[in-house]
């Protein structure tokens, strides 16, 4: 029966059955878990410890089962002032998933985060959160997360660590030998200065800047060249008018996504604005961003670098310059049409325009900057004076390694950064560190550059400590903990400066530091720190009056030096290493959530697959599913190819982020490891690998995919539209009224009168034109809705659970296809198919219009789901235990969790709308429009989804559900759909039409 | 009281109704024939009436059909009225097929109810078949009368049409 | 047909135990399936509820704090209990048992009572605010020395309660929580919100969604 | 019984002479003698399947039905084919015993206990399924209308499944009470002939005291003749229902309106074959050659050929209303079904229905019992494809694209099935023991039908020997032991 059970959930099973590991686990257990500890004193002032107490109690109420087993009520022995239980607390604070740093409201329950959601104050991710930063609160439960300070990987204390550890630094500046702290480019400005403190101690230190997927550090290096700044510039899509973006998915990965999807959502709001950005995207690998962009042309990736040249050569001809170090590039692949069209369109909106190119290649990032120069786009689209400024003192990775090779190096700390796995050199960490006498990490697990350092001293998460970000000049982003640290680690910054003999508390520092220089930038005049740190408390983020920067300025000298070495090799295949937007550079991978969130475009979940074109799988017999064995350099790296269109025919790719092999128990073992494939030019690894080799190995393994048919087969699902058809005939696309008569809001022909709905009636209209496929209201829904990860083999069933999910359809040819997306959840039919249909009245409608799901009256015929025409029922095979007692703390207690036997689906989170409805009697006061967001509203950085009362007149949703662009799905049906979805605009410029 | 009666046994169909509509013209009364399978022919000759169990049926069957609607319209109208797919609560076309299968079985079950009652079979009981009744014999039981003379008349008129063998059996009246 | 026909008495006696057992089979499910009614445990300490809430009347909001804003009313911490019993009774065994898990920094841990399953949702806060009294749920809890749940706690029980209050439409006492705007009001001299000028007819869900979700 | 009408049309139902005492011994005979080996091998195999189908039922109830191969698209599949496949079994038997009596087809009583008893052994099989295809089993009686606590929640009286429930409840029930009724008379002759004991006990009992008063007889062709009357109806009701499972639902492929007729022809399609299959065995085995006729399967083969029509003609009927419809899903439903992945299934489907029964129109192949048995089980085959092909390739592609998936079955799935033809054939096997599986009264009545009324031998008290079978199958040759060695147990009869 083992095969049959899923396997995420297998392997506690298969740890069980191991001895050794069990006994490790218990006690792992015994030590670390609430049971014994829930009632040591908990410390007074520290309002965030009694969560253990809750937990155990919400254990207890797990447990409870049919038949009145005793139930105790455990209370506090003294009552936190701020906690009421069963009240949702709030905070503010800055998500640490990645260095986009938006703003969060943290979601915590009797003491334990429960759900991140996006502050919708905060200027710059304006109240989107993506699925990684989603996904953090269940890392934060990651039962493989370190739990106490290790040396040697043994257990030990912080006073004993922060002993060894200060000995070791003393050492190492009295031998004058190098103190290396390898740290990444953005942790925050509080975080920054505890760096500086740091390197002010130990006056032989120096940092260096590590980033697997070398994006910031490519951009930083070309403007140190174009602009003599190491530095990110400010991306403003909002501003733009014509987008041409080579190689940059800024819409899934690139940089700060969710504040790049919001911005071009607005850029392409036709439908407000009347008019649309044309978005060109340029690439080899269909990507999200190419999956939304009006024109995609497809490249080689090294073909990527030429075309960005030969389009910024005609820029200059335009502009009238003569840039010399241009002349010397080879001739592109791409054609001269499309070339044309890009900068005619480009040339047209000049200063609107904005080129911004992906990837680690310093040359491309120089040209991407020379083109925004010749546009004139500096200042609108592309902001200097907003930019964030880069360590510009910092050490590359190779450097370091070629100074330890030297033997110069004292001591290592690895803040948080993990190259023995994701750098192609990452083996030979293990024999370097030997050299060195100090290697610390501070890591939040055991990984895999962990266990290579001497000592461990784990990071709390981003959810268990303070800090801040400044995402944008002048944009302060507080970071305040939900729940103080669950084990035994200490925030980073804390670490520093107790090794800089300046141990204070975080927050001690951070206010201090606020006081002495964010309060004087503030502007507030007359204002008490107090009330203003408060405030910044409160609301998470400070904006800082604009202070009158200099923008530095565009100079040619360095171009030639810079792009010299650019070259168009002609190889068979050429491997593109790409991050997902799940599992990103694989920091987060050990999150069931993440893994199990389908791929936007491939629709994979659970490992990387190497992603060919479909001409060249045809050519080469290759199917999904059979295993290839790439190679280069002798490393060789196995895995099943997917046949994925819209990619470049010399391409294989292949996502980073899988084959972690000391993460934990959900990522280890999870796809395969393909950084080792990454070249190393100039001590730079590269993920674009020309001259890999690629040979079938005859071996078949089955890809997790939760969508196999890509395409709508005409079906009148998702309507389009091209931008000038809409601007003259709101229907454009949709004119088709549903098959059988009827259209929007009209019923065709029925024999029964139907039910009134008096009171509220909720309803969602979803923007095709404004959803870009990210999926983060994927993960947003599972956090809220308590929906199991069910693991691969489950998938390769067809049993994900998750209530809403992207379906994406390809229209058009393969080779390089239109892309759709479509978030689909339960429709809510006013005449439910699924209804009619349960023998037991398990799912009945609500009078506000909602279709109930019962889950305790189920008794699991699915003839509900069956009859179900959008498929969105999920059933639950098995008992999809959340047994893990860490992990089971982030379940919303307001949602129940289900068990085996029973069917579930969206229930448009009826729990967050009871709870508006009761807040606003409470305060008597009717309900406004808004007060009510689901979870999946809520995350989505397009604000493509709005929720609501359709029968408010006033209400977003009410408007939307008339609109020209408004249809629901399979109104011949007569199903009745509560969901309104909107047209999707193209801007294709190619005239009328789909 | 009991008396003995009359019976007369035969060893084909033909024989026995023959020898029954004989017994009646003679004036005899009868108590009943035993026969091993339902012999067509043989209500006429015994002058039996025809059974009132199809009113029985009937009456159940429409019982079962008002059962049947009544819960159906107490439980989705009036005790708790649910939207369902947004039907009326009184969906009655869908409470057609309950109503048909609830008729046949309590039309059904009554009626053999019934017969079982009127027949006076259930388990247990302590009847007795007459000798090879159950086979391959057939057998005409005469009510007894008060002279000795009437009933050896009976015996004539069985043996004249066939009867293979005579006896005289006691039963509780 | 009078052949050995003395068996009738059998038969209505079968028919009498049929209907017996069809009687107990119907009674059988159409009782309480499951409850709690009459569940009366022996508690860590002896608390009275008759002392406290009876004889004192001590408003059940001074312990049960979250009956008005939250979906538990929860139980008191022990801590509460020593702003009274720091002077009063300080020597009865009962009161050193509350005592010493203050001292110890040891939760009590009282037998529940009253329990819904998991998969019900019950918010005190919204039947408190709509100006249902406690006892209506919990009986006459000024009354129990020991606690006891009286009511049998079903869905049929609830949804009663709701359809019946749904019909009689009746009226919500005004919020004795301030609305937003009031504290505000309090603090910074802005002026308060107007008060609501109809009474909130109650409408009680029968909804499924509003308890299992 | 005396028959004025001859012709040469009308060949006796009893091929050979016998009389009326020769038909009890030869009928009572075999659940009177000890069982052969061949029966307990039979017997072994048949309780072992069962007990392995009952191991990976309890298997997949305590694991969860993840252990079938379903999927979020594909919700149906194994299950609730083998729940049609067996309700359409069970349609023979009912239909041989009513429709056919109400038709006055006498042909039918050779056949019509044996039918009426597989009918309950495949309600019994296909009920099992509508409970287990449930993810939590142990609450199935959910489904029942009765007054409980939560408020008094019901049921849905607008689901087809919960019509299904009163259908197969009603029709067991019906099937079950029809089929004891026509056993009375035959229960009091078993009595009649055991001596005391056990079985004399038993018999007893079950036979609640029937002394073939004619009054009584009377009262039971009336009894008789509602039953049939009710059973008919109810049995066109039963599978109308099932029907409707699909029919009343949204799914292109399942929204059709020709179901209810398309089902119950179907229905008798695939009952007829399977009562052919095991009569075919039964008169080998038991050496009833003569009871069960040629031209009682012939018959049969005749039934089939006209169902087999009427179903050939739905297939057709419904791609021709999904071509004119002009709806797009309809039509890609049934482009999917003959091109799609589970093509195979429907031209297995084809093969077996639409083409297999004209080989009938054939006299040689309608009268060779080998021929016959064969083309039986080509159609239960076809049958069952028709079910998984209506049930999974509606499913697996509907309306959106981006959730179409594929189904494979598990091993459980495949257990499970083969587990019911264990319970089914256990059943069977014990029924063919204890019970007289034909009807001795009803072929008593039919004994004289077509003959002169002298060729009917007048029992003389002597027995002819054993007849010999006309063509046994060498395998079932031993077991034919003669009605000779029971004749002895009789003679304390006395007349």
């Amino acid at each position: 029966m083992s095969d049959t059970l899923p396997k995420y959930w297998q392997s506690l099973a298969e740890r069980a059955g191991d001895p050794g590991v069990l006994e490790q686990a218990r006690n792992e257990f015994a030590e670390e878990l609430p049971v014994g500890t829930a009632f040591a004193p908990p410390d007074a002032s520290s309002r965030r410890d009694f969560f253990k107490m809750m937990g155990l109690s919400a254990t207890a109420a797990l447990v409870a089962c049919n038949r009145a087993p005793v139930q105790k009520v455990i209370p506090y022995v003294a009552r936190p002032d701020e906690v009421t239980p069963g009240l949702a607390l709030w905070y503010a604070s800055t998500c640490g998933g990645c260095s986009a740093q938006c703003g969060l409201l943290l979601k915590t329950r009797d003491g334990r985060p429960i759900k991140v959601e996006g502050n919708d104050e905060h200027p710059v991710s304006r109240g989107g959160v993506c699925a990684v930063g989603q996904a953090s609160v269940l890392s934060l439960y990651d039962a493989s997360r370190a739990r106490f300070p290790a040396l040697s990987c043994k257990r030990t204390t912080w006073a004993e660590l922060d002993a060894g550890v200060t000995e070791g630094l003393r050492k190492a500046t009295e031998a004058g030998k190098a103190i290396r702290v390898v740290l990444p480019w953005v942790m925050g400005p509080t975080a920054e200065a505890a760096v500086r403190r740091f390197l002010t101690a130990y006056p032989t230190a120096r940092t260096v800047r590590y980033e697997p997927l070398g994006e910031l550090a490519a951009i930083g290096d070309a403007y140190r060249v174009t602009h003599g700044v190491r530095m990110v510039p400010d991306y403003r899509f909002d501003k733009a008018k014509v987008i041409a973006s080579f190689g940059a998915d800024f819409l899934g990965t690139w940089i700060s996504p969710v504040a790049f999807t919001r911005q071009y959502t607005e850029a392409r709001d036709a439908a407000g604005k009347r008019e649309m950005a044309r978005h060109f995207q340029v690439e080899p690998v269909l990507t999200l961003t190419g999956a939304a962009a009006d024109r995609r042309f497809q490249v080689a990736p090294s073909d990527l670098t030429p075309a960005l040249g030969a389009l910024v050569r005609k820029l200059a001809v335009k502009a009238g310059r003569t840039v010399p170090a241009l002349a010397q590039l080879p001739a592109p692949a791409l054609e001269e049409s499309s070339l044309d069209e890009m900068v005619d369109a480009l040339w047209a909106q000049r200063s609107h325009a904005l080129v911004v190119c992906g990837g680690d290649d310093v040359a491309s990032q120089v040209l991407a900057s020379t083109a925004n120069a010749l546009l004139g786009s500096e200042g609108t689209t592309v902001s200097l004076a907003d930019g964030m400024a880069l360590d510009a003192d910092a050490l590359s990775y190779g450097e370091l390694l070629s100074e330890v090779r030297a033997g110069g190096v004292g001591a290592v700390l690895f803040l948080g950064v993990n190259p023995a796995y994701s750098d192609p050199r990452g083996g030979e960490l293990e024999t370097l560190l030997k050299a060195v006498p100090l290697s610390v990490a501070t890591n939040d697990r055991l990984d895999e550059t962990a266990t290579l350092a001497r000592y461990h001293a784990p990071d709390s998460t981003a959810l268990e400590s303070w800090g801040d970000a400044e995402p944008r000049r002048g944009v302060l982003s507080l970071r305040q903990p939900a729940v103080a640290p669950l084990h035994e680690t200490r925030s980073v910054v804390e670490s520093l400066l107790t090794w800089a003999g300046a141990s204070q508390p975080h927050y001690d520092f951070l206010r201090a530091r606020w006081e002495a220089e964010v309060f004087s930038r503030a502007g507030a005049a007359g204002q008490d720190f107090g009330a203003f740190w408060d405030d910044a408390v409160r609301r998470g983020v400070v904006t800082l009056p604009a202070a009158a920067v200099e923008a530095p300025a565009f100079r040619e000298d360095g171009l030639a030096k810079a792009l010299a070495g650019v070259a168009r090799p002609s190889v068979e295949w050429e491997l593109v290493l790409y991050p997902t937007v799940s599992v990103r550079d694989g920091a987060p991978a050990n999150n069931g959530w993440l893994q199990e969130v389908p791929d936007p475009i491939t629709k994979a979940t659970w490992g990387n697959q190497a992603l060919i074109a479909p001409a060249r799988a045809k050519a080469l017999k290759l199917n999904d599913g059979d295993v290839v064995r790439v190679g280069v350099g002798g490393k060789t790296v196995s895995l099943p190819v997917l046949v994925q269109a819209g990619t470049h025919p010399s391409v294989i790719a292949v996502a980073v982020g899988y084959g972690r092999t000391k993460a934990g128990r959900v990522a280890d073992g999870i796809g395969a490891n393909a950084y080792p494939l990454a070249a190393v030019v100039e001590g730079r690894a590269r993920r674009v690998v020309p001259g890999v080799a690629v040979e079938p190995t005859g071996e078949k393994q089955p890809l997790a995919l939760t969508q196999t048919y890509h395409r709508l087969e005409g079906r009148p699902h998702v309507r389009e539209a091209e931008l000038a058809a809409f601007l003259t005939n709101p229907r454009a696309g949709n004119e088709e009224e549903g098959g059988h008569g009827g259209g929007n809001g009209s019923h065709p022909l029925s024999i029964w009168s139907g039910h009134e709905y008096n009171g509220h009636r909720w309803a969602l209209a979803v923007d095709l034109s404004a959803c870009t496929g990210c999926s983060a209201c994927v993960v947003s829904c599972q956090a809220e809705n308590n929906i199991p990860s069910v693991g691969r083999d489950e998938v390769l069933r067809g049993r994900e659970m998750h209530w809403m999910r992207v379906d994406r359809y390809y229209q058009g040819d393969e080779a390089n296809p239109q892309v759709v997306h479509q978030p689909m959840m339960c429709q809510h039919c006013e005449n439910a198919p699924c209804e009619t249909v349960c023998p037991v009245l398990a799912t009945v409608h609500s009078t506000e219009g909602l279709n109930q799901q019962v889950y305790n009256r189920c008794v699991g015929t699915r003839y509900c789901a069956n009859n179900c025409p959008t498929k969105v029922r999920r059933f639950n095979w098995f008992d999809y235990k959340h047994d893990d007692p860490m992990e089971r703390m982030v379940l919303n207690p307001d949602v129940v969790v289900r068990s085996r036997g029973v069917m579930e689906k969206c229930s448009m989170c009826v729990q967050r709308v009871q709870e508006a409805k009761a807040q606003a009697k409470r305060e008597g006061r009717p309900l406004k429009d808004g007060d009510a967001q689901t979870a999946c509203q809520q995350s989505c950085p397009a604000k493509a989804i709005h929720f609501g009362d359709i029968n408010d007149p006033a209400s977003a949703v009410a408007k939307l559900s008339k609109d020209g662009r408004a249809y629901r799905l399979l109104e011949e049906l007569n199903i009745g759909s509560s969901i309104t979805y909107l047209t999707k605009i193209r801007n294709t410029g190619s005239g009328s039409g789909t | 009281m009991s008396a003995s009666v009359l019976i007369g046994y035969f060893d084909s169909e033909e024989k026995v109704l023959d020898a029954t509509r004989a017994v009646r013209e003679a004036g005899y009364a009868l108590h009943d024939v035993y026969t091993p399978y339902a012999v067509h022919g043989m209500d006429d000759a015994m002058g039996l009436r025809p059974s009132r169990l199809t009113w029985v049926c009937f009456g159940a069957g429409l019982t079962g059909a008002a059962a049947a609607l009544s819960l159906q319209y107490y439980t989705s109208v009036v005790s708790w009225p649910l939207n369902v797919g947004g039907k009326p609560f009184n969906s009655f076309p869908a409470f057609i097929p309950v109503s048909f299968e609830l008729t046949v079985l309590f039309a059904a079950l009554t009626t053999v109810a019934a017969f079982l009652i009127r027949a006076k079979l259930f388990p247990g009981n302590k009847r007795v078949a007459l000798p090879r009744v159950t086979d391959d014999r057939f057998a005409i039981a005469v009510e007894p009368r008060e002279a000795p003379a009437d009933m050896a008349a009976a015996e004539d008129v069985l043996r004249r049409h066939g009867a293979v063998e005579m006896a005289r059996v006691e039963v509780a009246s | 047909m009078n052949d050995a026909s003395i068996h009738t008495p059998r038969l209505t006696r079968a028919a009498g135990w049929a209907g017996a057992l069809a009687a107990l089979a119907l009674s059988g499910c159409s009782g309480p399936v499951n409850n709690q009614q009459g569940y009366m445990p022996e508690q860590p300490v002896a608390f009275s509820h008759a002392v406290h809430a009876g004889q004192y009347e001590l408003d059940c909001q001074y312990c049960h704090v979250g009956a008005e804003k939250s979906r538990h009313a929860g139980v008191p911490p022990s801590s509460v209990c020593m702003n009274c019993h720091t002077q009063v009774k300080k020597d009865s065994p009962e009161i050193q048992k509350v005592a010493a898990s203050v001292a110890e920094n040891k939760p009590l841990e009282w037998v529940r009572i009253h329990r819904l399953p998991d998969h019900a949702y019950f918010n005190h806060a919204s039947h408190v605010t709509s100006g249902l009294q406690c006892q209506t749920c919990h009986g006459p809890v000024q009354e129990m020395v020991r606690l006891e749940q009286v009511e049998p706690m079903t869905m049929g029980w609830c949804l009663d309660c709701h359809r019946k209050t749904a019909a009689e439409q009746v009226s919500a006492p005004p919020p004795s929580a301030p609305r937003s705007g009031e504290l505000l009001a309090m603090s910074s001299g802005t002026p308060p919100p107007a008060p609501l000028k109809e009474p909130r007819i109650l409408q009680p869900p029968t909804d499924c969604s509003s308890c299992h979700r | 019984m005396s028959n004025q009408h001859l012709s040469p049309l009308r060949v006796p139902l009893v091929s050979e002479a016998r009389t009326l005492g020769q038909l009890t011994e030869e009928i009572c005979a075999p659940m009177e003698r000890p069982p052969t080996w061949k029966w307990w091998a039979a017997f072994a195999i048949a309780v072992s399947i069962l007990g392995t189908g009952a191991g990976i039922v309890a298997y997949q109830v305590g694991t969860g039905i993840g252990v079938w191969g379903l999927n979020k698209t594909v919700g149906w599949a194994f299950d609730i084919t083998n729940f049609v496949f067996w309700v359409g079994i069970g349609h023979a038997g009912t239909l041989i015993s009513a429709i056919l009596f109400l038709f006055r087809q006498k042909w039918r009583t050779s056949i019509n206990r044996a039918a009426e008893a597989m009918t309950l052994f495949a309600v019994m099989c296909a009920a099992l399924f509508p409970v287990i295809h449930m993810g939590r089993p142990w609450l199935a009686f959910w489904v029942l209308p009765y007054p409980n606590t939560r408020g008094s929640l019901w049921v849905n009286f607008r689901s087809p499944l919960l019509w299904d429930v009163f259908a197969i409840s009603t029709y067991f029930t019906v099937s079950a009470v029809f089929w004891y009724v026509g056993l009375i008379p035959d229960l009091a002759t078993v009595r009649d002939r055991a001596k005391a004991g056990i079985r004399k006990a038993v018999f007893k009992v079950l036979s609640l005291g029937w002394t073939g008063s004619h009054r009584t007889w009377s009262r039971y062709e009336t009894v008789y003749l509602l039953l049939a009357g009710l059973a008919t109806p109810l049995v066109l009701s039963v599978h109308t229902i099932v029907s409707m499972d699909f029919a009343t639902s949204v799914i292109p492929g399942w929204h059709t309106t020709i179901f209810p007729p398309y089902f119950v022809a179907g229905a008798v399609f695939s009952g007829f074959a399977m009562v052919l299959t095991l009569m075919i065995i039964t008169r080998v085995v038991l050496g009833y050659e003569h009871l069960i006729t040629i031209r009682h399967l012939e018959n049969m083969t005749k039934v089939i050929i006209v169902t087999g029509g009427i179903v050939s003609l739905a297939y057709g009927t419904e791609v021709f209303i999904a071509w004119y419809s002009g709806n797009e899903y309809e039509r890609y439903a049934f482009l999917n079904r003959a091109f799609g992945p589970y093509a195979w299934a429907y031209w297995t489907m084809v093969t077996c229905n639409v083409v297999s029964p004209h080989l009938f129109w054939f006299k040689k192949i309608r009268t060779s019992p080998a021929a016959i048995f064969v083309l039986s089980l080509v159609i239960n085959v076809g049958m069952w494809f028709e079910r998984f092909v209506i049930i999974v390739t509606s499913l697996h592609r509907d309306f959106l694209p981006s959730s179409w998936s594929m189904y494979t079955p598990t091993a459980v799935e495949v257990g499970t099935f083969i587990g019911t033809f264990g319970l089914f054939f256990t059943l069977f096997l014990l029924f063919v023991r204890v019970l007289p599986i034909i009807s001795i009264g009803e072929v008593k009545s039919v004994l004289g039908f077509a003959r002169e009324p002298g060729e009917v031998p007048a029992d003389s008290g002597t027995r002819k020997p054993a007849h010999s079978a006309p063509e046994p199958l060498p395998a079932a040759q031993g077991s034919m032991a003669a009605p000779a060695l029971a004749m002895a147990t009789r003679k304390d009869v006395p007349v």
